[in-house]
């Protein structure tokens, strides 16, 4: 089994039109830099973007939005040091928004790989985010249901990778990333290094190779946050 | 003919044998315990699966030799085990997620009786005793596909493929294929498809022994097994 | 009255390091991002208490030196930390799992509003632009303990202690513990009591700037912050 | 903070008449030996026991429920090479069995940790263990509604732990430990080596020190397989 992929181009080629792809990363920590960039080469259309976030400055997800590839965001928090990119689509009615409570982002993505449909939470009962979705009583205590949530394609940042698909992360930079390894139908992780089966201690593997379908290697990823302190532009 | 199917039918290492052939090269694979960890053994020469237990271990491989087994490495059948190179460990909760959220390709079990619409009962006879479920309701409802091994019948000549279960049910309407010691079987639309049969027995024999209606749609095939 | 009040009025170091005073020895704490970040540098001597932040670190330091920042290693507000001895990291649902499943000890959050039976608004002015509403609506539901740090008064003079919020809510009858420039007030029964107040205004003046009405239960005893 | 307990009766003496208690490990593998015969020694009664099995020979859960301190098991599978003591106080009446699906039962742990009430599963749906349950519809498909699980103590076995009470797992004796870590309102682990704050790498924590209250070291822990192969007899 080797499910290493020589070129980012390769790794995202099977993402089309319409595709609804998770993407790691909380701001540009985990964020898989080269795999969006790569992914906007391609240009497919008329996506859904589930992150926490909708993009900072003029690269990674901000830039996919710029370039008119996004139709709606699934996330919890659009704002970042410069949001306008999403901003001002938003506020033009020009692309679609479904805010989610962080926790309970995580959690949909955990229950969509998990084939758990839906489950109920404390989170957001009685407020304007919670309007329309069926509540019920536990122990004397509301609470609200949510549902799973999948994709078509993850793209996830990982540190190293092996041929099977296992990966690790990089400190904080693990956050949504295994979730959504585990929700999409189909996952492309970009690793810092791909290392032989064996080359990852079984008991340090975070994502288990089952939840992975291609692994390219970033060998210096980009990271977001300073590629926006150099006001980069992609393309 | 009971005594004449006994003469002729497929030793479990056959009928392990035979669904080994079915499982592609890289699929990810959870064997019930007993029986059906036999078909580990089978594996057609070019092919790797990737298996899974439900206790929390992907890529395991053989059984070690006596006096080498570790104790904190076993399967779900509680049998030492041994790792092969890109294995990995987690938790019951993350391994259960690999099993419902539908990630393993396929799923292999034992069965006390199957019926034509996919009813599985393989965890309870209900006749008292200490019930014990295990992991096989979750597996059922998991994987991609479920499939089924089985003597034909039982050991008192009695049909296990069925019109309905009499027993507990494991899980409705889950299983597709079940290799038989005499079959192959496919379930589609509520019925069962006869796909494979041995070739030294002829189809209303084959009939006689099954409780519930065998359709062929297309080639009945000879199912061929080595000698093992 | 107004122009008194920003004469005495505490400034959000001396809130912070009021409520720094209640976190217990080995406490698990998420400071909500912005204005509550700033509690973690007043911890008495002899206490230490164990940090949390959304993005999946438990046990984080200061921040860097300027230059020395790892941007892999950041907390919610996407500012760069540090690690402390025997910290931890983790995916975002076992994080979420530590916030809603009641293992944090407090919560201290910043306030639009805060109404007499604990609601409270932060997440949302309800005045349109776009919505971003965080980990804010986990945090309420999860810690042991919510605490809110909040100017008593808006920039305009309005009360951010109200009857009812007026703005989106962030969650319902959530908080417990209110620190403001003026006052430290609990919500008990539906109600605001007030607990402790800056000896430089009086009790007719304080309940003026507040939206609800003030209980008192037992001695209110002096609000007394060091010069920060 | 440091949450090292120097001694096995110290850590268990919590644990009172009438308590329900976690126990992790998955037949022997996991199974926190030493934890179980402290409990033994101090002799609490009445309480209800969640683990995968019911015991096997005569040590451990085994022995726990031979000495009359179990009212009732929780558990997806109480059988085992040697089922005689459960067995044959099942038969008679006198313990009680809530048997659970191996998955859902992990599920209902993990639920019980993260603050999730209840949730849907496929698992069951249409058997006599769905029987009583709620049953819901989601994208065309039936589902079971689960309950969270939760426990006055978990007993945990851990390979390392530190004073914070972060912990590592040896191989596959992970299994159900991280889980009842995170659902019981105390939580004592036995770790076969206490390291100092650090001693562990942050990204090899498996179960972070918040869901801990203490930790004990049994640095050569006995394996319950091997216990039975000796015919062990616990006290």
């Amino acid at each position: 089994m080797d499910k290493t992929v020589a070129a980012l181009a390769e790794a995202v080629a099977p993402i089309q039109d319409g595709a609804t792809v998770m993407i790691g990363g909380f701001g540009g920590s985990g964020a898989p830099i080269e795999l969006i960039h790569a992914l906007i080469d391609r240009g497919p259309k008329d996506l859904s973007v589930i992150n926490n976030n909708a993009g900072n400055g003029h690269v990674g997800i901000a830039a996919m939005i710029e370039q008119g590839m996004v139709r709606k965001m699934i996330c919890s928090f659009p704002r970042s040091a410069d949001p306008k990119v999403f901003t001002d689509l938003y506020l033009a009615g020009e692309i679609e928004l479904e805010l989610v409570p962080q926790g309970t982002l995580a959690e949909r993505i955990r229950a969509g790989g998990a084939g758990i449909p839906a489950f109920y939470t404390p989170t957001s009962f009685g407020t304007d985010l919670a309007k329309g979705k069926p509540v019920a009583e536990f122990n004397g205590r509301q609470y609200v249901q949510e549902r799973w949530l999948k994709a078509d394609f993850a793209l996830i940042k990982g540190e190293l990778g092996d041929p099977l698909g296992n990966l690790t992360y990089r400190m904080a930079a693990r956050n949504f990333n295994p979730l959504m390894a585990t929700a999409a139908a189909h996952t492309i992780a970009q690793v810092s290094r791909i290392v032989p089966p064996g080359g990852i201690d079984p008991e340090q593997v975070v994502t288990p190779g089952i939840f992975v379908n291609s692994v390219t290697e970033a060998a210096i990823p980009q990271q977001e946050e300073i590629l926006n302190r150099q006001e980069a532009v992609y393309p | 003919m009971s005594a004449a199917i006994n003469d002729i039918k497929l030793s479990n290492a056959q009928i392990a044998w035979r669904a080994a052939q079915d499982i592609e090269d890289g699929a990810y694979v959870n064997l019930g315990i007993g029986f059906p960890e036999m078909v580990a053994k089978f594996q057609p020469a070019g092919r790797e699966a990737v298996f899974h237990t439900e206790n929390g271990v992907l890529g395991f491989g053989e059984a070690p030799q006596a006096g080498e087994e570790d104790w904190d490495l076993i399967n779900a059948g509680k049998k030492a085990i041994t790792l092969k190179p890109g294995s990995a460990f987690f938790h019951h909760a993350d391994s259960f997620a690999m099993v419902r959220g539908g990630h393993l390709d396929v799923a292999i079990l034992g069965a006390y009786q199957v019926a034509q619409n996919g009813d599985l009962a393989n965890w309870s006879t209900g006749k008292g005793g200490v019930p014990a479920v295990g992991g096989a309701m979750d597996l059922v409802h998991g994987a991609k596909r479920v499939a089924v091994i089985t003597d034909h019948i039982t050991k008192k000549g009695e049909p296990k493929l069925m019109t309905a279960c009499t027993m507990p049910l494991t899980g409705v309407g889950c299983v597709t294929r079940v290799y038989t010691s005499l079959a192959v079987i496919d379930i589609e639309d509520g019925r069962f498809v006869l796909r494979e049969k041995l070739p030294a027995i002829y189809f209303d024999d084959l009939q006689a022994v099954t409780g519930a209606e065998l359709k062929v749609d297309g080639t009945v095939r000879d199912l061929i097994v080595p000698a093992l």
